[in-house]
């Protein structure tokens, strides 16, 4: 094994040679750091090599040739090998990304940071506690000096801040090496640690060490210095401070806390306050680089917290905190040096990315990182820790973890969407310099691939969900192609995955064979509408992927696990389907809150079950016996947050309406089936535990709510797409109802509405979308008319809405019929009643959609409209010809629905005798319907045209206006506000309460951050105040 | 021997807490510095009298030496800077 | 007894270091905290010193005479906090002279020593 | 003041929360440590350094040394890079020139400090003092220089490669220990020589020559540097 003092040797060596060659070889004397920083590597990587592939052993190095405690002792070992390799890695792109900063007459910058590398690396690996004194003031005063370099307004401010906090710290870590040499006559941290029981001064000198590690590591709220550090600093320096430096001090605080067992306690307590109040106050953050500090002190906070419980998560301690570690060192020096390539530190600065798509992926990739999304390592991370957690019932701890992060994934996505909405012309633009782009490349290349490999190694997730993932990535390489050869490429891979993996499931498991057929058909067929865009539609292919690549990926998922893999995975590709929409963003990102707190909801509830499973089986969800109330309700109302049930319902309108004309009926008809796919899960499990029955009980009545609230809005909607959103929201909540009615008809019933509304949703959404495209407004008060001029989106429309209120003939009214059936044989009348009244109130929207956009008076400027694009009427007609053939045989697909949820529930009153569905309470024959309704309709069809030759034609210009062009078309058309009596009388309980709520609980949040943040006056000596009282503080605590 | 180490460093004890004194609590920035420096002597002293020669040496040298012109020399600049 | 050598360079050490420490919080004057930070590190230094001194023994250095190689382990004090106080001083002084020259670039640009100017970077 | 006089009671509360446990609990030692207790019985065989602190300070620990040099060589460059005047604005002599007496006695000073600076390093194994104290006496010499000559012109090149190289041999020397003998900075490559003799401990008169070298070359550089009548020469 190569010595650790070549390090030394290299380092220094160079170091004070350089001092020969003088200001004019600067090139020379930049490339000589340059092979010593690779050199670092080159050693470090030797010993990363050696410890994985031929199983070396720990080895210390001893200087002077004496043994510790009588000398100095280095060692190195595997997780040395690692922080060095990682170390050492950012040692070599930071001097690379500060490459152009050496010329301006700073040929002291390349020795000076080449030192602070090497004393980074010494530190790591050290066994002498008085050692790391000596490293720590190396590092401080070679950070100083780099930040003096720096030509950045309030550098210097900022660094001396540093240098005095430092000052500070640096010394309690003296008082406390020493007070450890005079109560044990030893600096070697392992005969320390080899110490039985500690003399109360070893305990006093080990507190001392612990407490100024921790305030190197910025703890809330001794840490106004480092933040000023982070935005005042040239953010290149940021990403040394965050990654590099960040990672060694933890090192060095796990390393030391061999000793100091009797601290974990207050580690947890320390990191996990930071953690959260570094992401509260951070929501209210605009600068950039200080935000990526609050970011920055917020993870270096969970890993606190992660080393405190090193005991609790025993041997998945490691795991945990490398793939943290891990995630935040490649994506926070990566955030940090994209930032270095802009002027402005503004937040909404970065939207100039837009125009080098190569770093808006990257910037989208470390976001996504950092929040804990698949398939990057810190989702593995995040995983493992709550399931951790959970089965050593530390339940507090899991909370506060995921409210820390649902606060970090608030601002994180927020500043995500500014760089993908916002207007950048008044930015600079991005001038990418090879010595910039190399790092942030690399960095991103490794996070990718690091996930990759990871979600390889681990346990219960299937190698198949990561063949998608670099299908995608494929994809994303391709996209400069047109869109039309992408869309085929697309399709493509949907049907070859369709025809490979659909066919099985018929005969293993229907239920999921089903919902796959949902994605996959109705993937398919969404996908064809998009020939209608021309262009290249950048960017749109791989997110659709991805989410379709979720969703099948969820319905698969054997384990909870990868269960909640696709679960993220399909929340991300749907975000960044939905934020595409014109005006999108807002809602794009109350969408993806709304996800991620469910997703955490979700994850609680699985962590919870795993620690009383021990098993990450999905089927383990029914063996639930502790707890088993608050996990499913967790499930639940993670599931309920896709759904859109009533209260978590208020991102889907927006979403659904802004997304594009062909965006919408993927994530209306069918992204929300996930949604359903999670419940149907959660009642399998439920169903075999009497105890969660009430919790079934509340579900219904959330479902009869959401169903009547979702109607009465959609009935009060000007804008189409909009009504067609509150639309699916009732939908959804007559599936929920029906589902939690946990019996034979109410499944069936479910399953049903979930066929049903997948078909006829698309065809609205997608001829609404395609009429949209054509007359350019979602206001159906602007359209009209359009009979005449689309006769093919007006019979589609008729159709879906024909089958979507549930009268005969067509396949919405199977539903109804089970419905009721099942109302009937529960007894749940009083709900029964809220949800019929709502399917009346349903025939109004319905009426008023098809009323408003097709018939009346034909607006000026559509006079020349054309008919719907024939690749969305191919899709539609495709779908249309479905819901005939399951309304004139809807015995082919009920029977075997019935027959597979026997499986659950095998007492049934439903039979199926030929054409006849018999129950207690009827009978039913669809095709019997069918044709008694047709042979009615064509007779009256008949009987119309003959009276229609008697009618006279009159002119539109005739009736509708004299002489006046109509100034707001809104007032000339009859339907619009058309239900204004309803509104007087009903309009109350669609009243935006809930939206208030939310509004509410956010002021009040973003007013705490407000106010929080004002401990940080900009006044160094105030954080001097802050540190002292921080000790002041955890000595009292650690005195009782 | 040992009564007068003891009277040495009491006097030098006060004395090294007066000019600390005086160094927090003068008007004037060069005082200061002077009372710093002589602080630094002072606790060369201590550290003779500690059994500590090299550690008298050093602070000497680099505390009350060269720390102390490096103060001096800081503050002309500034005071210069202020001038122009 | 009361007073004793390692009694009084202890409590010198100690009001150094709070008087020290008190300075560099309440002094506006950015080379006035300087100045307070090299005083409360020489409050440390005095300190660990303190600690390391066995009264009755001298320094570790043998002369040949009064020390000799035999009896060194019996006559001299430790030399391990010697050593580590040799380095915290030099260590000292390379960061206060690192603030200083922040100090004076800080005033090179606004032309202030009073650290309650350099508040723009906050919350 | 309200404010200060909350500080003032933290500081105290600090005070009484650390020194009031560390007081009650610290006991004066009867006797060495185990690691004193080697150094100090150990130390004549084992390196042959009169002065025990050195033979710490440079062989057993020498990192810490070595940790110094680095602190310094930093502290060093940044402050001869910022305090550098600039070329544009360097008035050629500005300065009138130092007393009579002054420089009289720089003549007879300057020689002797600089001959006491190389002594107290060269000695270092023996005698209190080392390298970071000869070279801090040998830079007061320099300082005495410039005062007494504010013209006087000393090529800052000759400070630049004594630094270096000085540097350098250092971290050879410690490499050599750790080729030639037990391991870095290990001083016994060369012979122990006989105790309290200037040739004797190893190689640790040599370092603390580099050291003293080297140090006194960067105060030395940083007091031209300073000298504002100096004109700039590289």
């Amino acid at each position: 094994m190569v010595s650790p003092y070549f390090l030394l040797g290299i380092g220094l060596g160079l170091a004070f040679l350089l001092g020969l060659l003088g200001q004019k070889a600067r090139k020379s004397s930049s490339i000589l750091i340059l092979v010593a920083l690779f050199s670092f590597v080159g050693i470090s990587f030797s010993w990363l090599w050696q410890f994985l592939q031929e199983n070396a052993s720990v080895t210390q190095f001893f200087s002077a040739g004496f043994k510790p405690p009588f000398s100095i002792a280095l060692q190195v070992g595997l997780h040395e090998a690692v922080l060095t390799s990682m170390i050492n890695v950012m040692g070599l792109f930071s001097f690379v990304s500060l490459w152009r900063n050496m010329k301006d007459g700073n040929e002291k910058l390349g020795p000076i940071l080449l030192i602070l590398f090497m004393g980074l690396n010494m530190l790591v690996l050290t066994r002498d506690i008085f050692n790391v004194f000596v490293f720590l003031e190396i590092t401080a005063i070679a950070l100083g000096g780099l930040i003096l370099f720096d030509e950045k307004k309030h550098a210097r401010s900022a660094g001396f801040k540093y240098l005095i906090a430092s000052a500070l710290i640096s010394t309690i870590y003296l008082l406390g090496a020493v007070l450890i040499y005079f109560s044990n006559g030893s600096l070697y941290l392992d005969d320390v640690m080899a110490l039985n029981n500690m003399s109360p001064m070893a305990i006093v000198a080990v507190f001392l060490l612990i407490l100024s590690l921790v305030l190197e590591l910025k703890p809330f709220p001794a840490n106004g210095w480092a933040l000023d550090v982070y935005q005042g600093a040239n953010p290149a320096i940021g990403a040394i401070v965050s990654a590099a430096i960040g990672s060694t001090m933890l090192f060095l605080l796990y390393k030391l806390m061999g000793m100091a067992a009797f601290m974990q306690e207050f580690l947890i307590a320390v990191g996990l306050i930071s953690f959260i109040a570094s992401n509260l106050l951070a929501l209210v953050q605009k600068n950039a680089n200080r935000l990526l500090g609050y970011s920055s002190i917020g993870q270096i906070g969970l890993i606190i917290s992660i080393i405190g419980l090193k005991d609790i998560l025993g041997d998945q301690f490691l795991f945990v905190a490398f793939m943290i570690l891990i995630t935040h060192f490649l994506a926070k020096a990566g955030l940090f040096w994209l930032s270095a390539m802009l002027k402005s530190d503004e937040l909404k600065a970065w939207s100039v990315f837009r125009k080098k798509s190569v770093l808006l992926v990257l910037f989208g990739i470390f976001i996504f990182a950092l929040i804990g999304f698949p398939p990057f390592p810190s989702f593995y991370g995040k995983w493992t820790l709550i399931i951790n957690l959970a089965e050593t019932h530390n339940y507090y701890l899991i909370a506060a973890i995921l409210i820390g992060s649902f606060l970090e994934a608030i601002y994180l996505f927020r500043w995500l969407g500014y760089a993908i909405k916002v207007d950048f012309t008044e930015y600079d633009e991005v001038k990418i310099n090879w010595e910039k782009l190399i790092p942030v490349l690399t960095f991103g290349a490794l996070l990718l691939a690091s996930g990759l490999y990871m979600a390889h190694l681990m346990p219960g997730i299937e190698d198949i969900t990561l063949w998608p993932l670099l299908f995608i990535l494929a994809i994303y390489l391709l996209d400069f192609l047109p869109a039309y050869i992408k869309n085929t490429i697309s399709i493509a891979a949907l049907a070859y995955f369709s025809f490979i993996i659909l066919p099985p499931y018929y005969e293993k498991d229907l239920l999921r064979f089903i919902f796959l057929g949902i994605f996959a058909i109705g993937g398919i067929l969404t996908l064809i509408a998009g020939y209608a865009y021309k262009g290249k539609r950048r960017g749109f292919y791989p997110v659709a992927l991805l989410m379709y690549a979720g969703l099948i990926v969820l319905i698969q998922a054997e384990t909870t696990l990868s269960f909640f893999f696709g679960w993220e995975i399909m929340t991300a590709g749907s975000y960044f389907l939905i934020i595409r929409g014109k005006r999108s963003m807002e809602h794009g990102l109350s969408y993806m809150l709304f996800s991620i707190g469910g997703a955490y909801a979700i994850l609680a509830g699985l962590g919870l079950t795993f620690a009383q499973t021990h098993n990450i089986d999905i089927l383990s969800l029914a063996s639930v016996t502790v707890h088993a109330k608050l996990i499913f309700l967790l499930l639940a109302v993670g599931f309920l947050t896709k759904t859109a049930a009533l209260g978590l319902h208020i991102w889907l309108p927006g979403a659904h309406a802004e997304a594009e004309s062909d965006v919408s009926p993927m994530v209306s008809a069918i992204l929300l089936k996930a949604g359903v796919f999670g419940l149907f899960i959660l009642m399998i499990a439920m169903g075999k535990n009497p105890e969660v029955a009430s919790i079934a009980y509340i579900l219904g009545w959330v479902g009869a709510l959401t169903a009547l609230v979702g109607n009465l809005a959609a009935a009060f909607q000007e804008d189409a797409k909009r009504l067609l959103a509150y639309s699916s929201i009732a939908q959804l909540g007559y599936i929920l109802f029906a589902l939690a009615m946990m019996s034979h008809l109410g499944w069936m019933t479910a399953m049903v509405y979930s066929l049903n509304h997948f078909m006829y949703k698309a065809i609205l959404f997608l001829t609404i979308g395609a009429v949209v495209l054509r007359v350019g407004t979602h206001s159906m008060y602007k359209m009209g008319g359009l009979i005449q001029r689309m006769p093919l989106a007006f019979i589609a429309v008729l159709v879906g809405i024909i089958a979507l209120s549930g009268v005969p003939p067509l396949s919405g009214f199977a539903g109804k019929w089970f419905f009721y059936n099942a109302v009937l044989e529960k007894g749940w009348y009083f709900q029964g009643a809220i949800v019929f009244f709502s399917g009346i109130v349903a025939f109004l929207y319905l009426f008023k959609l098809i009323y408003s956009v097709f018939l009346g008076q034909l607006k000026d400027n559509l006079r020349q409209v054309k008919d719907i694009s024939i690749w969305f009427a191919i899709p539609i007609y495709v779908l249309i010809l479905g819901i005939m053939f399951f309304s004139a045989k809807p015995e082919w697909v009920l029977q075997p629905l019935s027959d597979m949820l026997t499986q659950w529930y095998p007492n049934t009153s439903l039979s199926f005798d030929g054409l006849y569905i018999n129950s207690n309470f009827g009978y039913w024959s669809g095709t019997g319907v069918m044709i008694t309704i047709m042979i009615m309709f064509i007779v009256l069809l008949l009987w119309l045209w003959i009276l229609s030759r008697k009618v006279v034609k009159v002119k539109q210009f005739n009736i509708v206006y004299s002489a006046e062009a109509p100034q707001r078309p809104e007032t000339t058309h009859v339907s619009y506000n058309i239900f204004a009596g309803y509104y007087k009388a009903l309009g109350w309980i669609v009243a935006p309460k809930i939206s208030e709520l939310w509004n509410k609980i956010s002021d009040f949040v973003v007013s705490v951050a407000h106010f929080g943040r004002m401990i940080y006056t900009g006044n160094g000596q105030t954080y001097l105040v802050h540190i002292l009282a921080f000790i002041v503080v955890t000595f009292l605590w650690f005195l009782n | 021997m040992e009564l007068f180490s003891i009277i040495l460093l009491l006097v030098m004890g006060v004395a090294t807490i007066g000019s600390a004194i005086l160094a927090l609590t003068t008007k004037k920035t060069d005082v200061a510095i002077l009372a710093a420096g002589a602080i630094s002597l002072f606790a060369s002293i201590f550290f003779l009298v500690l059994a500590s020669p090299d550690v008298a040496m050093t602070e000497a040298a680099i505390g009350a030496g060269l720390s102390t012109f490096l103060f001096f020399v800081i503050l002309r600049k500034t005071e210069q800077n202020a001038e122009k | 007894m009361l007073l004793s050598i390692e009694n009084i360079a202890l409590a010198s050490g100690i009001l150094l270091i709070l008087i020290g420490l008190l300075g560099a919080l309440t002094n506006k004057n950015i080379i006035r905290m300087i100045v307070a930070f090299s005083i409360f590190d020489t409050g440390v230094n005095i300190l660990i010193v303190t600690f390391g001194y066995m009264p009755g023994r001298t320094a570790p250095i043998i002369d040949g005479a009064k020390v000799t190689a035999q009896n060194i382990a019996q006559v001299a004090i430790d030399p391990v906090p010697q050593a580590l106080v040799l380095t915290a001083i030099v260590i000292g002084f390379g960061v206060t002279a690192l603030m200083l020259v922040f100090a004076l670039k800080m005033h090179e640009k606004r032309k202030s020593l009073d650290i309650n100017d350099y508040t723009d970077l906050k919350w | 003041m309200l404010k200060n006089s909350f500080i003032a009671l933290l500081v105290l509360a600090f005070g009484v929360l650390l020194f009031h446990g560390v007081v009650k609990l610290y006991k004066v030692p009867e006797k060495l440590n185990r690691t004193a207790e080697f150094y100090n019985s150990n130390e004549a065989s084992q390196i042959g350094a009169a002065n025990v602190v050195t033979a710490v300070v440079v062989t057993y620990r020498g990192l810490y040394t070595l940790g110094e040099v680095t602190v310094l060589f930093l502290a060093a460059s940044v402050i001869g890079f910022f305090l550098k005047r600039k070329k544009k604005t360097a008035p050629v002599d500005a300065k009138p020139a130092g007393s009579e007496l002054m420089t009289t006695a720089s003549k007879v000073l300057v020689p002797g400090s600089i001959i006491l600076g190389v002594y107290v390093f060269v000695n270092g194994h023996l005698t209190p003092g080392g390298g970071f104290q000869g070279g801090a006496i040998i830079g007061t010499a320099i300082l005495l220089l410039a005062l007494a000559n504010p013209t006087y012109s000393i090529s800052k090149k000759v400070f630049h490669w004594i630094e270096s190289i000085s540097g350098f041999v250092f971290v050879a020397i410690g490499l050599a220990g750790l080729l030639l003998a037990g391991g870095f900075l290990d001083t016994r490559f060369l012979p122990n020589g006989e105790m309290l003799s200037l040739f004797s401990a190893g190689a640790i008169p040599l370092i603390y020559s580099m050291i003293g070298l080297k140090v006194g070359s960067e105060i030395s550089g940083i007091i031209l540097e300073l000298n504002d009548t100096q004109p700039n020469q590289d």
